[in-house]
């Protein structure tokens, strides 16, 4: 047990469109860093292996559970967690389609859901229900049974402003 | 005169009967009632610290509704009692 | 968690030199969706964490003539997203496809998947039916294995402490080559397989004849295993459902399960049947098809 | 989709969609959960469980731990008072506060793997759980009691050498059976002997977790004038106060619960766990302690739903009339008692008329941890007994299932097994809303592949909700918006549906509440939020102190318009003056001028309610998909009915009915604990525990039933819990009509449906 302590790691990376700049522990994950370091309380620990989706956040635009991912990996990359979703002083779609199809109950899991469908409208604008909900699927909800999550974006999948007509992320 | 029904634990005491009538304008007096019929069964239904109060984990519904004012919930004529464990819906012990 | 240092490697020698340093309470780190969760939940400590994604040999994913080499760091959705690869090595995008959620195929590699040693592995058993090599790297240089024989027990693998796998081989499969992967799990995502089978077959020139088959189970045996005696009982044969159950019987017999939470010995047993039948079903489709092209 | 069952009042806001109050925060990523608590100074902690569920504790030895650097505090049960043995009444639960107290630590003995032993608090958290390994405890493994069969098998190991159980009024001594309870109405054995059919099922349910995806936790500062505040994610935050005075032996007043947002609860988050751990660390440390449960944690040492054993027998006469049923209802309670067994026999019949009826109840303490309320608490592992035994009996006697519930169904002014009858209620109405419904008519198609096979099933619910005392307060502002304090946390959507009944009353928009949630200082008491009561009970306290601000308004416009009180009339938001036409002022426009008349208003109401006003009924109509060759399960459609009374927030009912109806397919499917003979639960993961996932379910389609509930206002009535009480049995009775086989043991896993199968075609 005794043994010489080993420096933090020093972290430079981009945090929600930011340069970022953090020691943290080497063996201290995303996540912890990101809440207990950083600040951002908005990514939640659900299970902290991996299996519920509610730590959730972007990196180099992948969706990872920021439980598996130790802080000093994060160095050089971009990131951006529930914090980044909504344009200055407004919401992305997906954050009003949630709060218009009731999409939410307690909440926990809300964060982890958005980024991760925030990810795949990216990717796949026209994603029909079952690719929403394949893509969702390691993200757990125990409150809504999922339906009006679901709802939510493929409402935001149709309102979604098309390319050229509106500066996309403002709702 | 208000009904009285007697659950289980309590029907050694009213030799089986379910259903009792007993005089009283609140449930103190039905209790004192009852004693009177019944020896013992008092005791089942005060509090051994405070002679208005329920003994814990029990609660009495009068015409459908549990009362909130223990032994000193006034009665109808015609009122129904039931004595039952209290129903902490959704809630859990300890 | 037992404090350790992580070290980004940017070559093999620099991570060998520091597992070579460590002994065994070093490993490496690739996606990080099991080792993570090992040393929080206390199944071993270690003194460092060597990540190997910065190493370009294990990085890498090469698809050439002599067929294709995964880096062992490659997360698995740049091998289904990876249209050349998916064509070519279906067995293998199968399960690079359904290893626990998006989140996790961000960051798992199949070369995770091997080193985890695990008996349930999804990725293991499409590398064995697609007789893939493991490239290990050491102090005194590299060596290559099959992958069958890789894992010795769960969690255990031939590799010594300061030896780390830097890529897959799998060699280019010939034409009327077939290939699939299912695992059985109760839910539908983010589950561990109670029993997985992948198969594989080449047909003859004729498509009515097998002309060789392999067959790998996982979760029926310590590790993922290769099933020789339903897939031999299949050469000749044609590509049939009776020949795919009567192999699926065999396989069966060649299962040694346990009784855990997570299935019976009957029901894996029962499972392997039935993932056989299916899985060579598949691969006869595929192999038929891949022909017809 | 709604079924109006008769004209009622028309209301402004009430069955509305307005977004949520908090849902800003929410989406945002801004609402502060429990484990998001910052203050100056803030240290972290961690717990030592036992590994063993039964065990002596013959010595702890924390001096390595206390010396290690970074450690601020470590604590055993030697740092808690020795709570008396004295029963405490906290409101809604009665508990020992010696089981209270030893529940949150072991003191002698630890009576369920993962029991906390000792906690440690450091300047991080992994300084505390590296200082977790440097206690040695020594214990002397005991035999544990993991089964109900072990539990009451003569000269079984004891659980509590003291417990003393209670069997229908008798003192029973040495003994795991903490209680027998029994209900008996009319003359069952008469009622048999009527019976042309004659059904029995014995079913065996698993112990299943709410499976809230926000671990508990906990922040305590206890300060040197002996104040302790206490920040947690609670759905009691005034029974947690008084649990933490019971506990830690201090005046009530000396303590204030925070509640922050709470990250689902389903009944699991009511009682105290790391609470009195991180007060006592942080008056050993002087400094506010977090600490987090982790996922295993949660599953090992928190209280699921008990598993249990439940057998039913019901008879019917040649008409298909039900003459007599019996119940006896085994739970294990875990290592202290309270397996909601008497909710359990309240429910187990309560969907049908039955003259002749017998119900036992066993509450059975076993060496697992002591369960908790779970949505609709014991009523969902009853009902599975009694609703698969009335679909065997429409089977047998050829009836339709919902032809059945609406000839026996129970109705206004029958009488429960307990006794008390039925006020006005929606059994029958929900029955016919799925027999009315799209998906009742529907056919069930072909299976998709020669291997499968479909089955539709039905099922009936019931859970009867609690009332209880709230309190709200209400400030109009003098730009018309009002504010609205509660005491009542909000899990769901509770600040919009009580917000919204005040705002009915008010005439103003939903948007022009603003509801907060406050701690245990800043309100009246409010009971828990659990019993299907916040929107039901907090909602009538809102209604109440939304009518004081009105009258008093009407007051204020008196006063304004020099006329007599008497003359100012309301409406839709606005005030008149009967007698002088023109005189009028809106809600708003009035409310500017309350500085003048008197100063700004502030109400509260406050309701102590005597009842739920008969409880929610729901029934549930399912279709499944079968593999015949690994026993998997799809469930291609489901339609769940639930009497709402009035739907006060459209949108958040059907989210309770959704979210019920998907936990409880993931009771029936897979949830399971999986324990192992020493007591050690090996599934306790997100992983393994295997809860639904978006890929396991398909839509819910629900349908709102409304029949008014007599005792609130607007017709309300509580309906967060119904929901998770059909689900199991429908999908027993569905996969009964894919397969001919009846599965009785919950969960209905693939292996357990492939041995089904096979014992079918063996015989």
């Amino acid at each position: 047990m005794t043994q010489a302590p080993i420096a933090k790691a020093h972290v430079r990376c981009e945090l929600n469109g930011q340069p970022v700049e953090f020691l943290a522990d080497q063996h201290m994950s995303l996540l912890e860093a990101l809440r207990e370091v950083l600040d951002m309380t908005g990514t939640k620990e659900g299970c902290n292996d991996g299996n519920c989706g509610a730590c959730t956040v972007t990196m180099d635009g992948r969706i990872v559970d920021s439980c598996l991912v130790l802080a000093p990996e994060a160095d050089g990359r971009r990131l951006e967690t529930i914090e980044g979703v909504a344009p200055p002083g407004g919401l992305h779609p997906l954050q009003q389609a949630f709060l218009e199809e009731a999409a939410l109950q307690c909440g926990i899991c809300t964060p982890g859901f958005l980024v991760a469908a925030k990810a795949l409208l990216e990717r796949e604008p026209a994603a029909d229900e079952h690719r929403i909900r394949h893509w969702l699927a390691g993200n757990l909800c125990r409150c809504t049974g999922y339906d009006k999550i679901v709802r939510a974006v493929l409402r935001a999948e149709a309102e979604q402003p098309k390319p050229r007509a509106r500066r996309s992320g403002t709702a | 005169m208000p009904t009285v029904f007697i659950a289980m634990p309590l029907r050694r005491f009213t030799g089986g009967q379910a259903t009792v009538q007993v005089p009283g304008a609140t449930l103190r007096e039905v209790v004192e009632n009852l004693e009177v019929s019944f020896p013992g069964v008092k005791a089942r239904l005060v509090d051994e610290d405070d002679p208005d109060k329920l003994p814990p984990g029990l609660s009495a519904i009068v015409d459908g509704e549990a009362t909130v004012l223990g032994l000193r919930q006034p009665l109808e004529p015609d009122s129904e009692v039931h004595f039952l464990p209290a129903i902490a819906g959704g809630a859990d012990a300890p | 968690m037992h404090p350790f240092r992580y070290v980004a490697a940017s070559s093999i020698d620099e991570a060998v030199a520091v597992l070579r340093e460590h002994g065994a309470r070093a490993r490496c780190l690739a996606g990080g969706t099991d080792i993570l969760v090992q040393l929080r939940g206390g199944r071993y400590e270690l003194d460092a964490l060597v990540d190997v994604k910065g190493v370009p040999e294990a990085s890498a994913m090469r698809l050439g003539r002599a067929g294709l080499d995964i880096g062992a760091a490659v997360p698995c959705y740049r091998i289904y997203e990876d249209a050349k690869v998916a064509a070519a090595y279906p067995g293998i995008v199968d399960a690079a496809s359904l290893i626990g959620g998006i989140q996790i195929q961000s960051r798992a590699s199949l070369g995770g998947n091997l080193c985890n040693a695990a008996p349930s592995a999804d990725g293991i058993g499409p590398l064995l039916v697609h007789d893939a090599t493991v490239v290990i790297a050491g102090p005194t240089g590299t060596r290559t294995v099959p992958v069958d024989g890789f894992c010795t027990a769960p969690g255990s693998t031939v590799l010594d402490d300061d030896e780390l796998v830097v890529s897959v081989h799998v060699p280019r499969p010939p034409t009327r080559f077939g290939a699939a992967y299912e695992r059985f799990i109760p839910r539908n995502e983010m589950d561990i397989a109670i029993v997985g089978v992948a198969s594989s077959l080449v047909l003859d020139r004729s498509g009515k004849r097998i002309e060789s088959a392999r067959i790998a189970l996982a979760s029926v045996a310590p590790t993922p295993i290769v099933a020789s005696k339903a897939a031999a009982s299949l050469i000749g044969e044609p590509p049939s459902e009776e020949a795919f159950r009567a192999a699926g019987e065999i396989a069966a017999g060649e299962a040694s399960p346990i009784d855990d939470m997570r299935g019976t010995i009957d029901q894996r047993r029962d499972l392997v049947r039935v993932l056989t039948r299916r899985t060579l079903a598949l691969a006869a489709q595929r192999a038929s098809a891949g022909a017809a092209r | 989709m709604t079924s109006k069952t008769e004209p009622k009042r028309k209301f402004r806001v009430v069955g509305t969609r307005p977004i949520r109050h908090d849902g800003w925060d929410k989406v945002l990523g801004r609402a502060a959960y429990g484990a998001d608590v910052k203050l100056p100074g803030l240290v972290h902690g961690a717990v030592l469980r036992s590994p063993h569920a039964h065990a002596r504790i013959v010595k702890i030895d924390t001096a390595k731990a206390e010396k290690a650097p970074g450690v601020l505090a470590v604590m055993t049960a030697a740092d808690m008072p020795v709570a008396a043995s004295q029963v405490l009444d906290l409101g809604e639960e009665v508990t020992n506060a010696t089981y209270a107290s030893d529940r949150v630590m072991a003191r002698a003995k630890a009576v369920y793997n993962g029991h906390p032993v000792a906690a440690v608090a450091a300047v991080d958290l992994n300084t505390a759980l590296e200082a977790l390994t440097l206690i040695d405890v020594v214990y002397e493994v005991l035999t544990p009691v993991v089964t109900i069969e072990q539990a009451m098998a003569p000269g079984a190991p004891l659980v509590h050498d003291d417990l003393v159980g209670d069997d229908i009024g008798e003192r029973v001594e040495h003994t795991n059976v903490a209680e027998h309870i029994r209900y008996e109405v009319g003359d069952p054995e008469a009622g048999f002997a009527e019976a042309s059919t004659i059904v029995e099922l014995e079913c065996r349910l698993s112990r299943a977790h709410q499976g809230y995806i926000e671990p508990q936790t906990a922040t305590a500062f206890w300060s040197q004038d002996g104040k302790l505040t206490v920040w947690t994610s609670t759905q009691a935050s005034f029974g947690q106060r008084d649990a933490l005075a019971g506990v830690l032996m201090r005046p009530v007043s000396s303590i204030k619960v925070v509640p922050m947002e709470i990250g689902g609860g389903f009944g699991g988050k009511i009682g105290i766990y790391l609470e009195p751990l991180a007060a006592v660390l942080s008056r050993k440390c002087g400094r506010p302690v977090k600490l987090v449960m982790e996922r295993r944690a949660v599953f090992d040492a928190t209280g699921p739903a008990p598993g249990g054993i439940v057998r039913v027998k019901m008879g019917v006469d040649d008409k298909g009339l039900i003459t007599a049923a019996t119940a006896d209802i085994r739970y294990g309670a875990g290592a202290y008692p309270g397996a909601q067994i008497n909710p359990a026999s309240v429910c187990v019949f309560a969907s049908y008329r039955i003259a002749n009826a017998r119900v036992d109840g066993y509450d059975i303490v076993i060496n697992l941890s002591k369960t908790s309320a779970y949505r609709a608490p014991g009523a969902p592992q009853a009902t599975f007994a009694t609703e698969t035994v009335v679909d065997e009996i429409c089977r047998r006697i050829g009836m339709d299932p919902a032809e059945f519930r609406l000839l026996n169904a129970s109705k206004e002014g029958d009488r429960r097994v307990d006794g008390p009858a039925f006020p006005r209620i929606g059994n029958v109405e929900v029955v016919e809303a799925i027999k009315g419904s799209a998906h009742y008519r529907s056919k069930l198609g072909p299976a998709s592949s020669p291997a499968k096979k479909r089955g539709r099933g039905m099922a009936s619910g019931f859970w009867q909700g609690i009332g209880g005392k709230s309190t709200v307060t209400i400030s109009v502002n003098n730009d018309g918006v009002v504010s609205l304090i509660e005491g009542s946390v909000d899990i769901g959507g509770t600040r919009a549906s009580i917000a919204m009944q005040a705002a009915e009353v008010l005439g103003i928009a939903a948007e022009d509440v603003h509801p907060s949630v406050v701690d245990t200082d800043s309100i009246g008491h409010t009971d828990l939020t659990a019993g299907s009561r916040t929107t039901y009970a907090t909602g009538a306290a809102a209604i109440k102190a939304a009518e004081q601000v009105v009258e008093e308004m009407k007051n204020r416009a008196a006063l304004a318009w020099e006329t007599d009180a008497g003359n100012v009339r309301f409406e839709d938001g606005v005030f008149s003056n009967a007698v002088a036409k023109g005189q009028r002022l809106t809600f708003k426009e009035l409310s500017g001028k309350l500085g003048a008349t008197g100063g700004q208003i502030s109400t509260t109401g406050v309701v102590n309610l005597r009842g739920s006003g008969g409880g929610s009924f729901a029934a549930h109509l399912v279709d499944v998909e079968v593999d015949t060759e690994t026993g998997k399960v799809e469930i291609l459609r489901y339609t769940a009915a639930q009497d709402a009374g009035k739907a006060v927030h459209p949108a958040y009912v059907e989210g309770q009915m959704e979210g019920g109806a998907v936990q409880g397919i993931g009771w029936a499917l897979n949830e399971e604990y999986v324990v192992g003979d020493d007591g050690v639960m090996q599934n306790a993961s997100f992983l393994d525990y295997r809860m639904p996932t978006t890929l396991d379910v398909p839509t819910i389609e629900t349908i709102i039933v409304e029949v008014p509930n007599e005792r609130h206002p607007f017709g309300v009535r509580g309906i967060g819990e119904t929901g998770i009480v059909p689900p199991m049995p429908a999908i027993s009775n569905a996969l009964r009509d894919a397969l001919g086989v009846r599965l009785t043991e919950l969960p209905m896993k693939p292996g357990r449906i492939m041995a089904a199968l096979k014992a079918q075609a063996a015989s």
